[in-house]
């Protein structure tokens, strides 16, 4: 509730606020704030995948955004304009009348808890992973995350078409090695982050975790790594082609892992197959079909960081 | 009794709030949107203790990580982008070493 | 039943969420930016370390002290990192410290 | 080659005692991980003495608990200065001329000071010179008399043979 409150209050602030940096500092509280929502209604998963996406890089992101912009908002469109308002607040009270409809936050009645939740438990068991949450996600619905994988794939090919073709300019060494303090301080933790990553990557199974936040910590190492010592250096080991490479490879090691498997006879991305035992099978299915997303994730999410920390260059 | 110190975090978390949401400067932002990070790993901390599943300090890590990451990000942006000097006297970064 | 270290754990706790208050407060209190990093710098050190310690005590000698330990080494190496690079990001360009000479401090006190 | 082997041990350390799952498939897949960190971060120039100064000496130990009392002290100090009503405090800028001879030992230094609330560096360059915020002047006085500075170049005097200045 609480922290309910916090959300308003700091919507509100966003709104009011004509420093658009200001704005993009209180936009990383909130998803702060969103994330411990998400812990107190204990979905881990995805407070992690927030932690991960929401407080870290799209703040990053949107102030590389904001250094090709002017910083500030035009107050001109500031006004309050009616019509769409009257749209937001129809639309927010149907959907308002729509959760009356919605059993209560824990009703052990409801439908999803009757029907959905001990066909997934009771699959889960089955499948022998301790995360519900991935159990569903990369058996039950692998398809489903499959697409999703394809949907960054695609939405990463398009910023860099958007992007890539930029009139080179003069290259600044941007790097902040004089900065002792910085140097040392970051230099240490790059490697333990990374180490946390992978952790994260191949405990899926047993926390909360999996591809897409092992991604995104992976991606951060480096890009604390770009920032403390230059992208022209950082540009020299993550070469962009391998990167592009590692885009596409995850999305083919996903779908690898599905063709595999009709190979041995079962259906796409049926993991039962992969080894004697459904479980293993199960177990090495879900490893693999994770680390393509996580290969995915990280390399989209290092070329976007490259891209947009060019093109401030120029 | 995990309560008092959610309680007090929360508290210190609206105060952070105030602070950020009045500035003056860029950098009592940052300065308050990094405290509040910290205040969040906390607050998950004990929040996974109270709630018994300690597994949730993976999470308080990637929280601690990411403040840390963004903050410098944030920093390196106000020296090297044009967005800094909107509250100060804007003097130009010195050069590479003092 | 409430064991000595339960009431350790406790005490820990209940400074730790002392220092944390009193670290927001001197943000609002505090008069310029500079001096603020101090008052964050309270939260960082006593108002984290003891919380963590007092989970600490809570957990017992297990993998999650372990952790517990991690995280509290992660913030303590980061912190002053961090906030070192805001004072020196915030002093290259230009702010100034609100500063107070010797004399007007004892002028004042007096 | 040895920060390289030491950097190697630390993380798959943090790995084993981080997962808590000792299965043989999980236990190798983190020593690949690590393998894989450690020869990334080699082509990226992270791994050298200056990222992971593992050999702790007992004088590293010593001055540990040494700093935690004095941050302890100054927290509980500055406590009582911000909930006073008056608040008595007179921010101060000080310079000092640190004495280590590594950018690892200054930078501890410098981290320590920060790391004490009411001090703050602001600036430090590699020749040693640090300016420091400090937040009233028996703290700046305090400073200045250079226990700190001492306790950290000692500590660093046991290490320093086995390192060389890498700026």
């Amino acid at each position: 509730m609480v922290l309910l409150a916090f959300l308003v209050a700091i919507t509100w602030a966003i709104i009011q606020l004509r420093d658009l940096f200001a704005a993009v500092m209180l936009t990383g509280i909130f998803s702060l704030i969103s994330a411990c929502l998400f812990m107190v209604m204990d979905a881990v998963d995805v407070a992690f995948t927030e932690a991960a996406v929401g407080a870290g890089i799209s703040t990053i992101l949107m102030l590389r955004t904001l250094a090709l912009t002017e910083g500030r908002s035009d107050p001109r469109y500031n006004r309050l304009e009616l019509g769409p308002l009257a749209v937001v607040v129809a639309i927010g009270a149907v959907l308002i009348y729509g959760t009356f409809d919605m059993p209560r936050f824990g009703d052990p009645n409801a439908p999803i808890h009757t029907h959905m939740v001990p066909r997934f438990l009771e699959q889960s068991s089955e499948i022998g992973i301790p995360n519900i949450v991935t159990s569903i996600l990369g058996s039950y619905r692998g398809y489903d995350t499959f697409g999703e994988t394809t949907v960054v794939f695609t939405a990463a090919i398009g910023v860099f078409l958007l992007l890539s073709d930029l009139r080179r300019g003069r290259r600044v060494d941007d790097a902040l090695r004089d900065d002792i303090i910085l140097r040392i301080g970051a230099k240490a933790p790059i490697p333990f982050i990374m180490v946390f990553a992978l952790y994260v990557q191949f405990h899926g199974d047993y926390g909360p975790g999996g591809g897409f936040q092992a991604g995104v910590i992976f991606a951060a190492a480096i890009v604390l790594y770009t920032l403390v010592f230059g992208l022209a250096k950082a540009e020299k080991i993550f070469r962009r082609r391998r990167l592009e490479l590692l885009v596409a490879g995850g999305v083919l090691l996903y779908g690898a892992v599905g063709v595999v498997s009709m190979l041995f006879g079962g259906n796409f991305l049926d993991y039962n197959v992969l080894a004697h035992d459904p479980v293993h099978g199960q177990h090495y299915g879900i490893l693999l079909i994770e680390l393509g997303v996580g290969i995915t994730v990280a390399a989209v999410m290092v070329s976007l960081f490259f891209l947009f920390a060019r093109r401030q260059q120029v | 009794m995990f309560a008092a110190p959610m309680i007090a975090i929360l508290v210190s978390m609206a105060m952070l709030l105030v602070r950020a949401v009045k500035g003056p400067t860029v950098f009592d932002r940052i300065l308050s949107v990094n405290s509040f990070g910290t205040k969040t790993v906390l607050l998950i901390a004990v929040l996974g203790f109270l709630t018994g599943r300690p597994a949730f300090l993976d999470l308080a890590l990637v929280y601690a990580l990411m403040n840390f990451i963004s903050t410098i990000a944030v920093l390196k942006f106000t020296r090297f982008g044009s967005l800094a000097g909107k509250r100060l006297r804007p003097t130009e970064p010195q050069a590479a070493d003092s | 039943m409430p064991g000595a270290l339960d009431i350790l754990s406790w005490a820990c706790l209940l400074a730790g969420s002392f220092f944390a208050l009193v670290s927001s407060l001197a943000m609002l209190r505090l008069p310029d930016f500079y001096s603020r990093v101090h008052g964050a710098s309270i939260s960082d050190t006593m108002g984290a370390g003891l919380i963590l310690l007092g989970l600490v005590f809570q957990a017992g000698l297990s993998l999650v002290t372990v952790k517990l330990g991690l995280v509290l080494m992660f913030l303590v190496i980061t912190g002053p990192t961090s906030s070192h690079t805001l004072a020196k990001a915030a002093y290259r360009l230009g702010l100034d410290p609100q500063l107070r000479s010797k004399e007007e401090n004892a002028s004042s006190q007096n | 080659m040895k920060a390289a082997f030491n950097l190697l041990v630390a993380l798959f350390g943090m790995w084993l005692l981080w997962s808590g799952h000792y299965t043989p498939l999980l236990v190798s897949i983190g020593l690949v991980s690590c393998l894989g960190v450690v020869l990334l971060c080699q082509r990226m120039g992270i791994v050298d003495r200056e990222a992971l100064p593992l050999d702790l000496t007992w004088r590293t130990l010593r001055y540990i608990p040494w700093l935690a009392l004095e941050v302890v002290k100054s927290n509980l100090d500055l406590a009582r200065r911000v909930l006073s009503p008056r608040m008595p405090i007179s921010p101060q800028l000080i310079e000092l001329q640190a004495t280590q001879k590594t950018d690892l030992g200054l930078v501890t230094l410098a981290n320590s000071i920060t790391l004490t609330p009411s001090t703050v560096t602001i600036e430090a360059t590699s020749d040693g010179r640090l300016v420091v915020h400090a937040l009233a002047s028996d703290i700046a006085e305090d400073l200045l008399k250079g226990e700190m500075d001492r306790r950290v170049t000692r500590v660093e005097g046991s290490v320093a043979g086995t390192m060389e200045n890498t700026a």
